[in-house]
């Protein structure tokens, strides 16, 4: 069985879709109880993933490959380092948390919802352990159709308008990105990333390559100024749409920044880090701008991730000019792990934050700040779990937000100071618009009479939450188990920003 | 014999234990089982923290310091959690336990029967926990972990009354201003690595030296000092968090919080805690003798000026708060002089009179029903004569009356800066002898406000009033108040109408008060010796030969009471004796006297009363500033250029081209055919004109 | 006269007739004139086809083109009975277009043809002699059901389906007009024509449309 | 002299006239179809005059499937346009537009 | 003279013959109510001409008839896809030729001569039965189109059809008579492919035989449906029978794509430095024209038709690379597109029911409430078409972009991404109205229960699935028949 982990990981959910899908609209409650076995299961999975891993070894492992296309060399390759571990048990959490953040919420058609969420979990596994750019890209790609179906089925009043945008947007950046490929295909005559890694480039070639590779990448993130579509796919998406978006089909374009620009194009890499750390701050601080002023609730969480997201990518590229320009390895090392870290506690947290907003939804129907206030009055336990994500997003410490973030700003102190100065703004500026968002739902006095109605959240969604909870207090009061799990993975990577290409 | 992890894990873990069992089963233990939870948490740990002090005083134990756990660890960078306890830390631990053992007792009273009675237990418990975290830190990731956490409880208490629109924003602008400090603070931590590699203390403290000459890029024609940097970035934290000017602005706003909690966090403990880093962090500031003239000037402004707003406040905790900012600026000043351990000293002497103080003026407010107005109160002290007396030793404490333990603290940073030669000492030197006599005023004024004088209240009898007064009706005024925001601050409705007579405090509140008067009278006798001029802090606290102002000081001490009698001949007494005789004239005699100077004084007044127009330019620029520039990057950048312009714009070129090449689709046949021809031609053509050079090969 | 200024003059006149020929049938007004005009045009092409000792293929087009395709042509012309006024609209309009287009096209062919080169070629022996047979028609008899046997078959399947193809189209079983049909005729049962049926009594106002028995 | 260039250029003129007949014409589908006739018939003349300048059979066996196809094709055509004449009752091409876009 | 080998050869060919004859007379002699019989018999002659074709193989190319015919892997490819599609097509047809009362012998032979045109076509081995082959299938298409004579489009789209297909004959013999001469000039002027392959290595007039090149690349175009000689398509896909359409946008691409091969390459090899350029002049304005103007279709048929169009510059993308790979990507690419036309216009015959024809792209409106498992049949479709991974389209993109990297044509390859992109579009907009939109109330949409007609089109939507999934063996049978 441990000889086909990652095969299993990746097909159990996308197998056990069709059961659910069988079970119909007829049997709803059947639906739902085999999506949650599924998703269970591949939880204890990745559970034996986490165990079977070696922490120690710098190599890929649990390597399987399967010649897949003779005639062009594609191989059916998967493998993992610790930081696709992590990535790998966090999405198989989340989708729990999903499955059962659904569960009487979705009335329509629960079957399809389900076996759309399990197939696009299977995916994102598959994206997070694919060793052969061919596949990454497939599955890159395929990610788009159960998302597309998820906002436009099930998501709100604009859903067309959101989820067409979103997944012509996505689409869009990553099509260069397969020229890319292709033409490294050429170059290489295989799809293998290892191979890719260690094929030499022209400085010419890979400027043309890492743009290429951005685009498709910085959209996904999403990097400003191609970030639009999200917010619009945030603010249309269902509850659990919106948690799988945010929490892990995010991290898909850092995830695929580590693998495809630092190995294949370093040295553009290198020289064009300026440009990507520069809309890191932009991120940072032009979104926390944008998301102060924003009306509905989800837009705001929606414009925090942007802005989240901006210190992955700061992390993972200050590393170059820690690297290149001062030889800091160690604080390379912080940098990247810091941007690692940011993505697993973004996961969690702004997953949380989007469940929130699901709550309230569900018994509001209205995601306008306007319409809320004093909902502490009406759901006390729900303002604790609020209040407490509303903290790691403001990076509170002893919170999983506060980890990352801290250890990129301490990195890129040595970067730059400046980069420090800005990325650091961060402090005041998400507290403003996380905790000004805080003080007009949350606190206060009732003044809608539908707010006083409100149910306090039931045991299910304590569930949800509190798994949640769990997590972002565990990563945030003793991050060194992740940190260790992908801390030679981290170290190969910054070792291979040093590699000189030209 | 030494100090144990576990009595120190106790320590820090006992009100965390408390806070949870208060927070989630706060509905099983009940109110009674809640409180008793959390105080013997806190009692536990007061006690250990005393032994502490003990052992490290007299037991000659050595000091600790030792991880708990890798927070994390990256190639040679190593993040922990664990403890430091040197003589610092176990003064701030005896300090932070002992207040906040009292205001957990005192709690019982002031907030019985309060609906979020368990919620406050569970929170000043996780508040204890956090200032421990903060004061026995042995690195700066736990440092600003325990900063942060404080501040996060003084979030939610500054909002306890989470429905009164004033707390729910004074809780926002608290957090957001020490985010502002805490931005400093952290690119302070930043720059700390950067230079001296590490982020614990022992071993920061021990490479500071090496700062020396280090310097920062900051453009490419500018560098700037490491130490420098380093100190004021810190400091920067330090002001945020110890409310120093220009970010003094959330303090007077956080007595909308209850008044345990003004006691406990925004006067005896956490707003210290910057004063605390910044002693601890001596090593640093020794290394940047600008960054200290920086702390002096920041420390001397405020102690003066906000000071200055204290006289014209008309709201009993709001006329404490200013004193607290003024005092934290006598004790910043004395860090400006290098005299950290003067600083920690007022520091401890201020946390018992400024809680005292508190604690007394919430006594008052429970006797008023909450009217928190002075100009409604006057003549109280035949009502409650323990809370009368309790509240003049910590006024005397305050206004540094020879023998008291204020006297010792702040007499003695009033002489330092008075022999210090850094820059801007001239300076502060003239503050903090005006604070003398800024600080007379408006102690005595509230005193005299409150307690003497002609009740400027009235009683009438409530409707339904024929049933005898029950004893909980003090505690359904409270529920009352704190429950429905209309009757916010006066059960009456009407400002100064009470339905009954004031009248003494139970016992939990006035323990609390008496226990606090004495070492407010005491404390500063015994010990002022042994910390400002024994070395008694040792290796905690260091400073040049070249900036140690207080070994100049100790030449001319010779024991506490010949200090306080030399007290009575200096300026800064006099000054004292100036303000007491003017309030006295002007509130016990000639009241009308107060209005003609106001009048009179109105420009001033005004400023005052505005608080220099501080708060209404920070809202003005920043927060609406914010609001306006973040709404301008919505409309014009994200929604008009960035998803307009560039996303939908080109979605709708490609439609109005798709629409335009559509009409090419005449539907008519000879359209078709020329098309075809057309292609044809325009294929023959092409190849004519490019293709025939080809064939020339 | 020489035979080979003979043969050009030839070339010419009918080349003339055949051009002038085909611009009427673009131009002239009825579209029975046009058709005329093509036949005409046929005709003098196979006249020039003759004049390369093509003989089967200019009787062939003669025959075929001209005996069948143009009298199809006309049939068809005539049945439909157009309004041919209206068909001409715009003639007048669109002539400098097509002229202009044509005037290019022939710029184009004329320059990419390479006419220089071909005008060195010029008629050697009948081909069909020097390939050993007796005639054109033999030649091309022989070709054609040897090499190009499979083509043929092909062509043949062709006709097949043109045939198939326009009586699909065209051959309408009227379904408005009555048929008899004898057999079926003599096939009835009387059984099928009438049936009795029972009803059970109903007043007029308790009836309604789903319960009337069928008839 | 008759060279090969004399036919071929008849053979482009008679192309070119085709084409200028299918631009001329925008309503008689029947002139149409004649153009396409003429424009076969300056194929046809090409092969015919290689064929026989080049002395090869097979220009002319290709005119003669040209021919059959021919017949067959106009077959077919004038099917068609019969029918587009019942359900519409026009060959004005100008009229058939239903489809378009 | 032809020997019993060359019959041999054409056995499957010569069986096509002898079974359409055979259904035209059983047509004429069955009673009406037997009539469905003789779809099932149509269907079992096209899956006994497969088998003939797969069984005959020669290991080895041969040609027959003096050169006439070629039977190489590439042919078989083409002929066993088109039979298999034309085969589905039948099937996928019978309720709409029932409900519509078309059920004729008709029909069923004309289909298989238009086959057999396409197998002719993809077998030529000399000019003249490229034109022969593509006559026999056109003018079957022709008719076809117009069959259902009685509605209003048909006959519009048939004259369409037949004067534009008439105009692209008639160019593309003048160009093969210029080839002709060329080959003339200087030498033994020939018809025959093989031969014609090196003529430009001794003619005196390689002007003429690029002229006429750049004349048979417009006929080419315009079987293809290439822009600008497209203009045929739309009309023609909205006009026919749908069951006609899906032959013409699924069999007769195959043929197309065939006879580009054999006159191109077998033809004109040695000229594809000249003509791959014409080729990707066309495919980008195909992929312009095609991409752009589907968007503002409302029609599913037309929409469906641009995109026809569309698809047809991306398999240009793999011709214009001009090599072995070039050729197997682009054979890939078609036959990719026959399954997907067919499959996308299957879902359209199992909603076409009698008085209500699924045309519009608002007929599918709430199609997965309605029948949720057509619907995901036609999001299979049309993800595929849309070329989203792991479908089957994707890879067939993926596949010929790679040939034009590989020729040096990165610039194609870009402008090829580009137009997905756009084209993306339309085709979520069509899953947009059968998964986000609400049924029409009392609506007439419902699939039709014709099990085998259900069968049938899973297994064809799915394969775009599994192929999408494993595609290497089909793509390892294209690349060996170009000898890779």
């Amino acid at each position: 069985m441990f000889n086909h982990l990652l095969s299993l990981l990746i097909w159990l959910p996308v197998v056990g879709a069709i059961p659910v899908l069988l079970a119909g609209s007829a049997r709803p409650n059947l639906a739902r109880w085999l999506s949650l076995l599924v998703a269970v299961l591949t939880f204890v999975v990745s559970l034996f993933l986490l165990v079977q891993y070696n922490p120690g070894g710098a190599a890929m492992q649990l390597v399987e490959s399967h010649l897949w296309i003779a005639s062009w060399g594609v191989h059916y390759g998967l493998a993992v380092d610790g930081i696709s571990v992590a990535l790998i048990v966090m999405t198989t959490f989340v989708g729990i948390l999903v499955i059962a953040g659904a569960w009487e919420v979705i009335q329509d058609k629960p079957h399809q919802y389900m076996a759309a969420m399990l197939i696009l979990e299977g995916l994102l596994i598959g994206v997070f352990c694919a060793t052969d750019a061919l596949l990454f890209y497939a599955l890159f790609e395929a990610i788009l159709i159960p998302m597309f179906i998820l906002i436009g089925i099930w998501g709100g009043p604009r859903r067309v308008y959101a989820t067409l945008k979103f997944f012509i947007y996505t689409f869009f950046g990553s099509v260069f990105m397969l020229i890319a490929l292709l033409y490294l295909y050429q170059k290489a005559h295989t799809f293998d990333l290892a191979t890719l890694a260690a094929l030499p480039l022209t400085f010419t070639e890979q400027a043309w390559i890492f743009f290429a590779f951005l685009i498709a990448f910085a959209i996904k993130v999403p990097m400003v100024p191609v970030h639009t579509w999200l917010p619009d796919a945030h603010v249309e998406a269902p509850t659990g749409g919106s948690v799988v978006l945010a929490a892990v089909m995010l991290k898909v374009g850092t995830y695929g920044m580590l693998r495809f620009i630092l190995p294949i194009v370093p040295d553009a890499g290198a020289h064009f880090a300026w440009l990507v750390i520069v809309l890191s701050l932009v991120a940072i601080v032009y979104i926390g701008y944008v998301a102060l002023v924003q009306e509905d609730m989800k837009k705001l969480v929606a414009y925090s991730s942007v802005a989240h997201m901006g210190f992955v990518t700061l992390g993972i590229f200050i590393a170059f000019m820690l690297v290149r320009d001062q030889g800091h390895t160690d604080m390379a090392m912080l940098g990247m792990q810091g941007a690692m870290i940011q993505m697993i506690s973004h996961g969690f947290v702004s997953g949380a934050m989007f469940t929130c907003i699901g709550v309230m939804y569900d018994r509001l129907h209205t995601r306008l700040i306007k319409d809320y206030g004093g909902v502490i009055n009406a759901m006390p336990w729900f303002g604790f779990f609020y209040v407490l994500f509303a903290m790691a997003n403001c990076g509170l410490p002893g919170t999983s937000g506060f980890v990352g973030e801290f250890m990129v700003i301490l990195a890129s102190f040595t970067a730059n100071p400046w980069i420090a100065l800005f990325a650091a703004f961060t402090l005041v500026i998400g507290a403003g618009y996380t905790l000004w968002l805080v003080k007009r739902v949350l606190w206060g006095a009732i003044t809608n009479p539908h707010v006083a109605e409100m149910k306090e959240i039931n045991g299910r969604e304590t569930f949800v939450l509190a798994a949640f909870a769990a997590a972002v207090l565990a990563l945030g009061i003793w991050p060194q188990p992740l940190v260790h799990l992908m801390d030679s993975s981290v170290s190969q990577l910054v070792q291979q920003l040093a590699i000189h290409k030209i | 014999m030494g100090l144990s992890t576990s009595i120190l894990l106790t320590i820090a873990l006992a009100p965390l234990v408390g806070c949870v069992l208060a927070g989630f089963l706060g509905k099983f233990l009940g109110r009674a089982g809640s409180h008793t939870v959390t105080i013997l948490g806190v009692a536990v740990s007061c006690a250990l923290s005393f032994y502490v002090l003990y052992q490290l005083t007299v037991g000659g134990a050595p000091e600790y310091n030792q991880n708990i756990y890798t927070w994390f660890q990256i190639g040679p960078f190593n993040a922990s959690v664990g403890f430091m306890v040197d003589r610092l830390t176990a003064l701030m631990l005896v300090v932070v336990s002992f207040v906040s053992l009292l205001v957990h007792v005192y709690t019982i009273g002031y907030m019985a029967d309060d609906d979020g009675y368990t919620r406050f237990f569970s929170y000043i418990s996780l508040f204890t926990f956090s200032m421990f975290m903060l004061v026995m830190s042995n690195n700066f990731m736990q440092l600003f972990f325990g900063w942060e956490a404080v501040g996060l409880v003084s979030y939610l208490l500054i909002g306890f009354w989470y429905k009164r629109p004033t707390a729910i924003f004074a809780n926002l602008k608290a957090f957001l201003v020490n985010r502002v400090g805490d931005f400093g603070f952290l690119l302070g931590i930043a720059a700390v690595l950067y230079f001296l590699g590490t982020l614990d203390y022992a071993t920061a403290f021990a490479a500071a030296p090496g700062l020396a000459g280090k310097t920062l890029q900051i453009t490419a024609h500018t560098q700037w000092d490491a130490a420098t940097v380093i100190c004021i970035c810190l400091f920067v934290g330090a002001m945020g968090k110890s409310a120093q000017v220009p970010l003094h602005v959330w303090l007077p706003d956080s007595m909308e919080g209850p008044t345990p909690i003004s006691a406990l966090i925004h006067a005896a403990t956490m707003v210290t805690a910057g004063i605390f880093m910044v002693a601890r962090m001596s090593p640093l500031f020794e290394m940047s003798s600008t960054a200290l003239s920086f702390v002096l000037v920041i420390g001397a402004t405020t102690a003066l000026f906000t000071g200055l707003i204290g006289i014209v406040q008309n709201d009993i905790k709001r006329v404490i708060a200013y004193s607290t900012l003024s005092q934290l600026g006598y004790m910043t000043v004395a860090l400006g002089v290098s005299m950290y351990s003067g600083a920690v000293f007022h520091l401890m002497t201020h946390a018992f009179f400024k809680a005292l103080l508190f604690l007394g003026a919430g006594s008052v407010i429970i006797a008023m029903h909450h009217e928190q107005d002075m100009r409604y109160m006057g003549g109280l002290r035949k009502y409650m004569p323990i809370t009368w007396i309790t509240m003049w030793i910590g006024s005397l404490a305050l206004v540094a009356v020879p023998f008291t333990s204020g006297f010792y603290s702040k007499d003695a940073i009033i002489e330092a800066v008075g022999l210090s030669h850094r820059w801007g000492a001239h300076y502060a030197y003239f503050c903090v002898m005006a604070g003398a006599l800024v600080t007379g005023l408006y102690t005595f004024r509230q005193m005299y406000l409150t307690f003497h004088g002609k009740e400027r209240f009235t009683v009438v009898a409530a409707h339904g009033d024929e049933h005898e007064p029950a004893p909980s009706d003090l505690v359904y005024d409270v529920h009352v108040s704190a429950d429905s925001h209309e009757d916010e601050h006066h059960s009456g409705g009407q400002p100064g109408v009470l339905h009954h007579p004031p009248k003494e405090s139970p016992w939990v509140v006035t323990l609390p008060l008496v226990l606090l008067a004495i070492p407010s009278l005491l404390v500063g006798f015994f010990t002022v010796g042994p910390t400002l001029f024994g070395n008694w802090f040792r290796g905690a606290i260091h400073v040049d030969e070249a900036n140690n102002v207080l070994a100049e000081l100790g030449h001319e001490f010779h024991g506490a009471a010949a200090m306080a009698l030399h007290g009575f001949t200096q300026l800064p007494f006099l000054l004292v004796l100036v303000a007491f005789v003017t309030t006295t004239y002007i509130y016990l005699f000639n009241p009308a006297l107060a209005d003609r100077i106001k009048s009179a004084l109105k420009p001033l007044w005004t400023v005052l009363d505005r608080k220099y127009w501080v708060d209404d330019v920070y809202f003005a620029v920043f927060a609406r500033g914010g609001v306006l520039l973040g709404r301008g990057f919505w409309k014009a950048s994200e929604t008009a250029l960035i998803d307009g312009a560039m996303v939908n714009g080109s979605v709708s070129l490609v439609h109005r081209i798709a629409a335009t090449m559509r009409r090419l689709q005449s539907g008519y046949l000879y359209h078709y055919a020329f098309a075809m021809i057309l292609g044809l031609i325009l294929l023959l053509g092409g190849y004519w004109l490019v293709g025939s050079g080809l064939t020339g090969q | 006269m020489n035979p080979q200024l003979l043969q050009l003059i030839c070339f010419y006149a009918f080349g003339f007739v055949t051009v002038a020929a085909a611009l009427s049938v673009i131009t002239l007004k009825n579209s029975v004139h046009a058709v005329l005009a093509l036949v005409l045009t046929f005709f003098s092409a196979a006249c020039l086809w003759l004049l390369l000792e093509a003989e089967f293929l200019a009787l062939a087009l003669i025959v075929v083109y001209v005996g069948a395709v143009m009298v199809l042509f006309l049939f068809v012309v005539m049945m439909l009975d157009i309004d041919q006024e209206k068909l001409r609209e715009g003639f007048v309009k669109f002539l400098p277009v097509g002229l202009i287009v044509a005037a290019v096209m022939l710029v184009e062919m004329l320059g990419l043809i390479g006419v220089r080169a071909m005008q060195t070629k010029i008629m050697g022996a009948d081909p069909a002699l020097a390939a050993g047979m007796t005639n054109n028609t033999e030649w091309l008899g022989h070709a054609l059901y040897t090499k190009f046997l499979l083509p043929f078959e092909i062509a043949a399947l062709i006709l097949t389906v043109g045939i198939v193809a326009a009586v699909a189209l065209t051959l309408r079983e009227r379904r408005d007009a009555r048929h008899e049909s004898a057999s079926q005729q003599v096939k009835v049962n009387p059984r099928d024509r009438v049936r009795i049926v029972k009803m059970a009594p109903v007043r007029p106002d308790e009836s309604t449309a789903s319960q009337e028995p069928q008839p | 002299m008759i060279s090969l260039a004399h036919y071929i250029v008849l053979g482009a003129v008679l192309f070119c006239i085709a084409v200028a007949g299918m631009f001329i014409n925008r309503k008689n589908v029947i002139v149409l179809l004649m153009s396409i006739e003429l424009m076969l018939l300056a194929v046809n003349m090409n092969f015919v005059a290689f064929s026989r300048f080049l002395g090869d059979v097979a220009g002319q066996v290709f005119v003669f499937f040209i021919l059959t196809v021919a017949a067959a094709e106009a077959a077919i055509g004038l099917a068609i346009l019969v029918l587009l004449f019942r359900t519409r009752s026009t060959i004005n091409i100008a009229d058939i537009d239903s489809m378009k876009g | 003279m032809p020997t019993f080998n060359d019959i041999l050869i054409l056995l499957p060919e010569f069986y096509l013959v002898a079974a359409a004859c055979l259904l035209l007379l059983l047509d004429a002699f069955m009673k009406p109510a037997q009539r469905p019989l003789l779809h099932w018999i149509s269907i079992a002659v096209l899956l006994v001409a497969i088998y003939l074709v797969v069984a005959g193989q020669p290991p080895q190319a041969v040609t027959a008839f003096g050169g006439m015919f070629v039977r190489d892997d590439v042919a078989e490819i083409l002929k066993v896809f088109a039979l298999g599609t034309t085969a589905m097509v039948f099937v996928y047809a019978r309720p709409y030729l029932t409900d519509r009362k078309l059920v004729s012998g008709e029909f069923y032979t004309l289909m298989i001569f238009a086959v057999l045109g396409i197998m002719l076509l993809v077998s030529a081995g000399n000019l003249v039965t490229v034109y022969l082959g593509l006559e026999l299938l056109s003018l079957s298409s022709y008719a076809l189109v117009a069959l259902n004579r009685d509605a209003k489009l048909p006959p519009e789209a048939a004259i369409k059809y037949f004067v534009l297909g008439a105009l692209a004959s008639g160019m593309l013999l003048y160009g093969m008579s210029m080839v002709y001469g060329a080959s003339g000039m200087g030498g033994t002027p020939t018809l025959d492919l093989a031969q014609l392959h090196n003529v430009m290595s001794y003619t005196t007039a390689p002007t003429l035989l690029l002229f006429g090149l750049v004349f048979m690349v417009v006929g080419i175009g315009f079987k293809l449906g290439a822009a600008p000689f497209h203009m045929w398509i739309p009309d023609v896909y909205q006009g026919a029978p749908t069951p006609v359409t899906t032959f013409i946008a699924s069999g007769s691409k195959l043929a197309a794509f065939g006879m580009a091969y054999r006159l191109l390459d077998a033809g004109m090899g040695d000229l594809s430095q000249h003509w791959h350029l014409m080729l990707a002049v066309l495919a980008v304005i195909s992929l312009a024209i095609g991409n752009l103007v589907a968007i503002v279709q409302t029609n599913l048929k037309r929409m469906l038709a641009y995109s026809t169009i569309s698809h047809m510059g991306y398999l240009l993308l793999g011709l214009a690379a001009a090599g072995p790979e070039g050729y197997a990507a682009a054979m890939f690419y078609a036959i990719c597109y026959a399954l997907m036309g067919v499959a996308a216009f299957g879902v359209m015959l199992a909603l076409t029911r009698a008085g209500f024809e699924c045309e519009e792209i608002a007929d599918l409106k709430g199609l997965n409430q309605k029948s949720p498992w057509m619907a995901f049949l036609m999001l299979l479709a049309m993800f595929s078409l849309a070329g989203v991974p792991p479908l089957f389209g994707f890879w067939a993109k993926v596949l010929v972009l790679e040939a034009a990297i590989h020729a040096n044509m990165l610039w194609l390859a870009i402008v090829g991404i580009v137009f997905a992109i756009i084209g993306l579009y339309y085709y979520l907009y069509v899953v947009k109205v059968m998964y986000f939109d609400k049924p029409v109330e009392g609506g007439a949409l419902q699939a039709q229960p014709d099990q085998p007609l259900r069968v049938v089109l899973s297994l064809n939507a799915l394969s775009l699935l599994a192929l999408g999934l494993y595609w290497g063996p089909l793509l390892a049978w294209c690349r060996h028949a170009f000898g890779l």
